[in-house]
């Protein structure tokens, strides 16, 4: 043990190497202990286009960042702490984030020649002094993980795979962190001789750094003062398929999943596909257009449909959503945004799809949208983007994007019984008689959701203008006037389930107002900022389409309002159209997550 | 298929809606129409128990004529509907109404796919070798050469055999028909209900309007007899005038398909082929016959093969079994969990 | 000849018969005659989704209406003057937009109990006194024209098909009409005995309108003071076609048409594919987004590349237009819209495609808009796109819709040498030292356009986010905002050929906005308007992206501005999103264009 | 294909471009580069006369490593820009890469109709059986029980046998190589380019993160012979170790395969089976083989039918014969006009 140990409120952590070091299963273990220990936290992975991309290359470099803390937080951080780099192209990807004077872990045995080459280093780092500023701990990791492993017979190359369990040691002496979890996990997960290799080399991991006094001190970060209940670490994507899967339960029919993998959308449909003792239909199907068709299908055939995309997946889906609202039907797209336009940046981070989400159909054809705030926040937006779409009767559009998709947080997990069911009122054949298809409740202008198989209420859709009531195909140019409005008034009525909005912090001064992923770094923006003492107030809309009632009149309130999105002002665009009001547009279009400090940054100015 | 759950014995009738029929006089889908009509009637069927999907298209109006659930969907997706309704309510008769352009031209993804999973539906392809919607361009089974508004010179497209790209697709169930063979085509329409699996049927159907008499050398009473086989599993394949002496099929080493003049129905000798249902290599050699052979009709090819919907059914019971099936609970609070008080 | 003989300025006219009755000849041969006596003249067809539908029913009629006039006309016309109507179907479709005290000649012999039952009417209308108000002019038609022709030995059906001849006859007599054009077509279309029957039906209507004075008085409506020229009668859709045209001719390089048919868009890949001769290649693809990929690929190969279709198909093409904004290829997307959303009204005419063509695609994917104004002014919007595409290098949206495609108006024929030609720069050997197909134009900022088969120009583009410049794939944060600010600029950069909009008539009053084929109604009603003495000025727009520069600033001009289109206020809302002005949204969605005198209610109310 | 304009003579190294190849180290795509690179440099063809178009997937990333055109289109629609390219560039030499996802799931129905268009490409699909690019779900060609992240219980739908796709898609070109099999692999690549139409070429490729081994049976050193088929045109369906008794392919009346124990090579008899490359009924039958059959390898059908763009080229070649073709003067001021002065 190291002599000192400091207490420390939060850590940010990055793991960064090669595809196939194993960066992401190190970060992983790493924040299941902390959860485990009762951080808080919250984690983003970073990983290449490519499956592998050639190792030792920029390009190949995969990375997981993990924020752990004693306080409440919101984001992944900003700028590592500490950073790990597994070889020249991890340091070079990523020593321009680190904190000044933070903590730079480095494979020694990496840094031969043809490593600095593929990493395109003119010079070896280590020894130029570029990294000066750092803590930079070197360590022959590759030749201690070997050494460590050696009596279990191992060839160099299955040796040198757990080398990153040997690193995860040296952190986990670091930070006083319980090995347990991960020990146990090894033990489930490999197969001899392979989990003794690990156990191994996670035990000399740590030795090495308690024996030779690697490190000043080590630290330690309480457990965080968290709203008391069960928690469990969570990914967006898992949130998200939770939230539906608990849809389908409470509103007591079949979930319906229609999909075509596409990164990063497609642990939706993994993830789905392991629901199957819940009656979950996940179709893979030949492509998103087949996969919205399906799900259309199932809608009219009484499923709880869904279909999940990302950007190009949703440009192709457009023509069958306008299907969806023209029939009237319920059902929920999923666009979990990545980099655009086109194929653009695959496996990064974006807001840009709110543009399509809105307006992205031909005729006049809206849909209500809405966007999820956090990993967590998924769970409650899949309940909620079902909820309205059964209750109204139409398509929604549910954004998240790469980052609350792959990122964890812990989440407290709701009570069950707090869990709303979900009211499908379908209809029966008890109103067989004079049954008409389109004949509407007047609240909430939804029509009939009658089920193929329902004695008496055979009738016929499609996409031909629908005479309402009837249903019938109708040229008619009053009706067709007519049911366009009627169309975007339902819209209008969701607003009834919208709650107004509350402004976070103050209510007159600068007014940041976001959606989607983005809430973490605003957020933590608005309080560093207040904690220096300007007068910021945070406005954070879930629902997109219709907007929240008292939104302009909450604007207005501000002195000056700014729009802060990932994109190139999409919303702001939208929210000008509706209120004519004057604001800042706040953007970042890197693939990358706002930093809270660009945002502060950005509150100065307007202050 | 559904299962029949009450006698029910319906009429023709019952199966026509109220809706004004909009076809053009003379159009051969008003034919298929009151087919498929009769064959829903004497399927024992609940009436509420039948959903028609169609695409978009002339023949893709039909399922505003059924007094069924109906669903006129968009341009070439038909089959994708039908996969996710057929999921949803594996309980439904579905049946599937396309077009030669509706299902080759811009769906010709989904109908190939619908074909290898072999989802449980009926898919009734109407080929007018025309787009009629459209009001008259070439079609993907147009013949090469064809003048249409948009090929003033003739065509240039090699046209689709749509049998032959089933059979390619795997398809389990494949048949041709035409429209005015009111007899056959209502026992093929039979025969696709009775089939488990995705049973595809060409049917010919003139399009008066902008491809009359398409289909004119194997309509044609005068010819038809030796313009047409039909093919029935287990007898040989002959064809030919009544009244005149009948002809046989056979082929050569290689594969070469041959015309035996003069054959005795009753006793063909051995060379003739005997049509085998089962046989996929035979049933490519039918579906691409044409003149000087004669074009096949009826079941060109049938076999059983597990539907894509009896699966997931099977695998959601399967998974049903495990304790804690479908426990909300166990989904949610599973897993690494930790309490914070 | 009538002993009376009015002159008049103006006249409307529409024939309405079953889709087999031959309407729309019967309003084309009127439509040529009085192009070529001079007038001033304006049409449109309208006809049912159905390509026959049921004989007798309103469902299957088919109208033409035209305009024709001494004046300068810009629209069919509000309301006919006079109507032909060939059943009771057609009767009822059309007497309710007769004028007050206007003709109907509708033809006795189809007045039967079971036609009046086909058009759903309970009561004969000529009988019941439901026509009082209008001219009724009874005419036995079919028997009339039978007995014209009985000579050449038709059969009942034959000679019925003549009857619409027979009524032409009787408006040429009625407008003093010179029957040669149409008897030399007659001619030339029709083989014998049928070219004879025509002939003598046209006469005997002529000489049975004669005889029979059967009208007070017959009418002349001179010719109209143009602008000197030769002049042609053209559709919208041929026009478009002759501009794509003309552009292949004066880029010097083959024009290429991707395209699936759609209602209203089939007629450009139609008319297009007839021109051969110019080395135009049609390519009609197996659906619209293998039109699209085949246009891009023909971009990429040199040809100035177009796709057309409606809106299913814009919905279907948008992630590949993601792929020629990424790649910045020059490309024109024509877009004949329809009635939305859905398949919707695909015969009738809407402008509800403004959304999906500014914002309809995923990630920040901007791409030029323009719109034409006029049949005849596609000629001139499909040059200037596609000038735009290729000056630039992107690809470009036109818009027009069904009213344009299928309305006609006399064109005066350009002169030749004032079409400027096409300069497509496009890159050559001579730069292969140091070629880089993302080096760009300082001005346009447009890119290289190197060719396959291009000696040294070698290289690999694609949808994947690129380095500026070398055009490399590139996941850098830095480069990937340069290149979506990038994107941006390169539309705003149009502006440059963008001519500032001009108010016509008052730039202070009321001023009314608008786009595309509202046009015509717009600007008569502004006309009519300041006739009544009120204050008004009209803005119309040719660009939608980007707007005119002095767009913002012309709008503040006015007293109040109203934005006039056929959606739910599109154009409206993007126009409030850019200059935060508070404007009146004057809408209509019935699958018809406006009516002057709606318009004129609508200045009225802002007066 | 194009025209030799002049006498080019290159190595292989000039195909390679200055991009890193970023494929997973041990995947199959390496091989099929590489030869394809050899291919090219052996073809007389001015660089600049060739085009790689792909898709979307791993192999799709093919284009960035030739030192030719290129173009790296989206999911699935290769076959579309292709067409587009060579429509408006018949000069070019295009090859598409393709993945079995890229071109099967996705862009099946653009894959279909390049082939029965026959426009003169090559095109070359990678199939490992697995969708590489987004990690490992189960593709069109995936057996059937797979289990991947999307099938925990395995999947259900029947694959397509792609060749026989192409078959039923009426190609003009179909041939089966693997990764491996170096010479093969070269010579049938070479095959595609000497074909005019559409050159459809599976290639057995290996992906060794997502789904490795799936070609063990056929790619195997040990029982490579008594898997695996080499046809070639004229040639008897022979089989069998070089070293151990040779077999060969018969078929009965019925059209029902058989091995043939103990055949001599050099005079294998009259029921052996001959392989006749313009056969259809043949090639159907030489696609679908599988064990206990050997898999066929090499061009299995190849038959000359005309090109799309040659058919395009040939009749604008003709409009422009007329006097005044190409005038504008004539498409504008022709018809009804009038002047009004
Ligand atoms: C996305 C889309 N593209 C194009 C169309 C136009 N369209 C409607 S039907 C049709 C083809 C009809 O041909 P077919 O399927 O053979 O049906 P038929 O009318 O001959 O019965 C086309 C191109 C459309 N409705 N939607
Ligand atoms: C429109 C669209 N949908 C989905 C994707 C995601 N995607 C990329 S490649 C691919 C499948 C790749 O499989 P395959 O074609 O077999 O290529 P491989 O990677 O195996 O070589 C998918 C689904 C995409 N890029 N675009
Ligand atoms: S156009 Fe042809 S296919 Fe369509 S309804 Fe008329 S006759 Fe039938
Ligand atoms: S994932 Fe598979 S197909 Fe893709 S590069 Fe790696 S080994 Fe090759
Ligand atoms: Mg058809
Ligand atoms: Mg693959």
């Amino acid at each position: 043990m190291a002599t000192n140990v400091e207490t420390v409120d939060s850590v940010v952590l990055r793991f960064a190497g090669d595809s196939g070091d194993g960066m992401q299963l190190t970060g992983t273990q790493f924040t299941n202990t902390s959860a485990l220990q009762g951080n808080d936290l919250s984690t983003f992975p970073d990983f290449p286009a490519e499956i592998r991309a050639p190792a030792g290359t920029v390009a190949g470099v995969s990375g997981f960042q993990l924020h752990f803390s004693s306080n409440e937080i919101r984001t992944p951080g900003d700028a590592p702490n500490v950073l790990v780099a597994m070889n020249p192209a991890a340091l070079k990807a990523n020593i321009g984030d680190l904190k000044t004077g933070g903590m730079v872990i480095v494979n020694t045995d990496k840094f031969s020649e043809r490593d600095l080459e593929k990493a395109e280093y003119e010079e070896n780092p280590l020894e130029n002094g570029s990294l000066e500023g750092f803590q930079v701990v070197e360590v022959a990791l590759s030749t201690l993980t070997k050494r460590s492993v050696e009596e279990l017979g191992l060839n160099n190359k299955e040796s040198d795979r757990c080398k990153n369990f040997f690193a995860l040691g040296m952190t986990y002496w670091l930070y006083n962190r319980d090995m347990s979890v991960t020990q146990t996990w090894i033990k489930g997960k490999f197969k001899a001789p392979y989990d003794q290799a690990n156990l191994k080399a996670l035990q000399a991991g740590w030795n090495f750094a308690d024996t030779m006094e690697l490190f000043h001190s080590s630290y330690e970060v309480p457990a965080a003062k968290l709203k008391p209940g069960t928690y469990k670490n969570i990914t967006g994507s898992m949130a998200l398929s939770l939230g539906l899967v608990a849809a389908g339960s409470l509103a007591k029919r079949q979930l319906f999943l229609g999909a075509y993998p596409i990164t990063p959308a497609s642990d939706v449909l993994h993830h789905l596909s392991k629901f199957k003792d819940f009656g979950v239909v996940t179709f893979q199907a030949e492509d998103e257009i087949a996969a919205i068709c399906a799900s259309i299908g199932a809608a009219f055939g009484g499923s709880i449909a869904i279909t999940s995309t990302s950007g190009p997946g949703v440009a192709l889906k457009g023509e069958a959503l306008g299907l969806a609202v023209i029939t009237e039907l319920p059902l929920v797209l999923i666009n979990v945004q990545r980099g655009g336009p086109s194929t653009g940046l695959p496996t990064k981070t974006e807001q840009s799809d709110l543009n399509i989400a809105l307006f992205g159909r031909h005729g006049e054809c809206p849909n209500p949208v809405l966007a999820a705030a956090t990993p967590s926040d998924c769970f409650e937006v899949a309940l909620e983007a079902v909820r309205i779409a059964v209750k109204y009767r139409m398509p929604v559009m549910l954004l998240t994007d790469g980052y609350l998709a792959n990122g964890a947080e812990p989440w407290c997990l709701p009570e069950l019984d707090s869990l709303k069911p979900i009211d499908c009122n379908i209809a029966t054949e008890d109103i067989a008689d004079g049954f008409r298809p389109y004949d509407r409740d007047p609240e909430t202008l939804a029509r009939h959701w009658a089920i193929p198989g329902t004695k008496g209420l055979e009738h016929r859709i499609g996409g031909l203008e629908k005479e309402d009531g009837t249903g019938n195909v109708s040229y008619d140019p009053g009706n067709h006037e007519h049911m366009s409005n009627l169309r975007a008034e339902k819209i209008q009525r969701i607003q009834a389930d919208v709650p107004d909005v509350e402004v976070y912090g103050d209510t007159d001064g600068v007014g940041l107002i976001s959606w989607g992923s983005t809430f973490g770094s605003v957020r933590t923006a608005v309080d560093a900022a207040r904690a220096e003492g300007m007068k910021v107030g945070h406005v954070h809309l879930r629902w997109l389409s219709p907007l929240p009632a008292n939104l302009e009149q909450t604007i207005n309130g501000f002195a000056k309002a700014g729009v802060a999105e990932l994109n190139l002002g999409q919303l702001h665009r939208y929210l000008s159209s509706e209120y004519l009001i004057d604001m800042a547009s706040i953007t970042k279009i890197q693939g990358q997550p706002f930093k809270s400090s660009e945002l502060i940054a950005e509150i100065k100015k307007l202050s | 298929m559904s299962t029949n759950e009450e006698a029910v014995t319906y009429k023709k009738k019952d199966f026509m809606s109220d809706q004004m029929i909009r076809w053009c006089p003379g159009c051969g889908d008003y034919s298929i129409l009151s087919q498929v009509q009769t064959v829903f009637a004497g399927l024992g069927i609940p009436k509420e128990k039948f959903a028609v999907i169609s695409g978009i298209g002339c023949s893709s109006r039909f399922p505003y004529y059924m007094n069924t659930y109906g669903f006129h969907t968009i341009h070439g997706r038909a089959p994708a509907f039908a996969t996710g309704l057929k999921l949803a309510n594996p309980d439904l008769s579905v049946w599937m109404i396309t077009g030669d352009g509706d299902s080759l031209s811009i769906g010709g993804n989904h109908f190939i796919h619908i074909l290898r999973r072999n989802v449980d539906i009926q898919l009734l392809m109407f080929n007018n070798r025309i787009y009629g919607l459209t009001k008259g361009q070439y079609s993907p089974t147009s013949e090469i050469g064809k003048k249409t508004k948009s090929t003033p010179m003739g065509s240039l497209d090699h046209p689709f055999e749509p049998c032959a790209v089933a059979l390619g697709a795997d398809a389990s169930f494949v048949a041709r028909t035409v429209d005015i063979f009111v007899k056959d085509l209502r026992g093929v329409i039979q025969d696709a209900a009775d089939h488990r699996g995705t049973s595809f049927v060409e049917i010919f159907q003139n399009c008066n309007i902008f491809n009359d008499g398409a289909f004119n050398d194997v309509t044609d009473r005068k010819t038809r007899d030796e313009t047409v086989v039909f093919v029935k599993h287990g007898e040989p394949l002959i064809f030919g005038s009544k009244d005149g002496p009948r002809k046989g099929l056979r082929v050569d080493k290689q594969f070469r398909l041959e015309v035996v003049e003069d054959v005795d129905p009753e006793n063909p000798g051995d060379e003739i082929l005997v049509h085998d249902e089962t046989n996929p290599v035979l049933a490519n050699l039918l579906a691409r016959m044409r003149p000087p052979y004669p074009v096949a009709m009826g079941v060109i090819f049938r076999v059983k093969r597990a539907t894509y919907d009896g699966g997931v059914a099977e695998q959601i019971k399967t998974a049903q079994q495990v304790p804690l099936a479908g426990d909300l609970t166990k989904a949610i609070y599973g897993g690494n969990t930790w309490v914070v008080d």
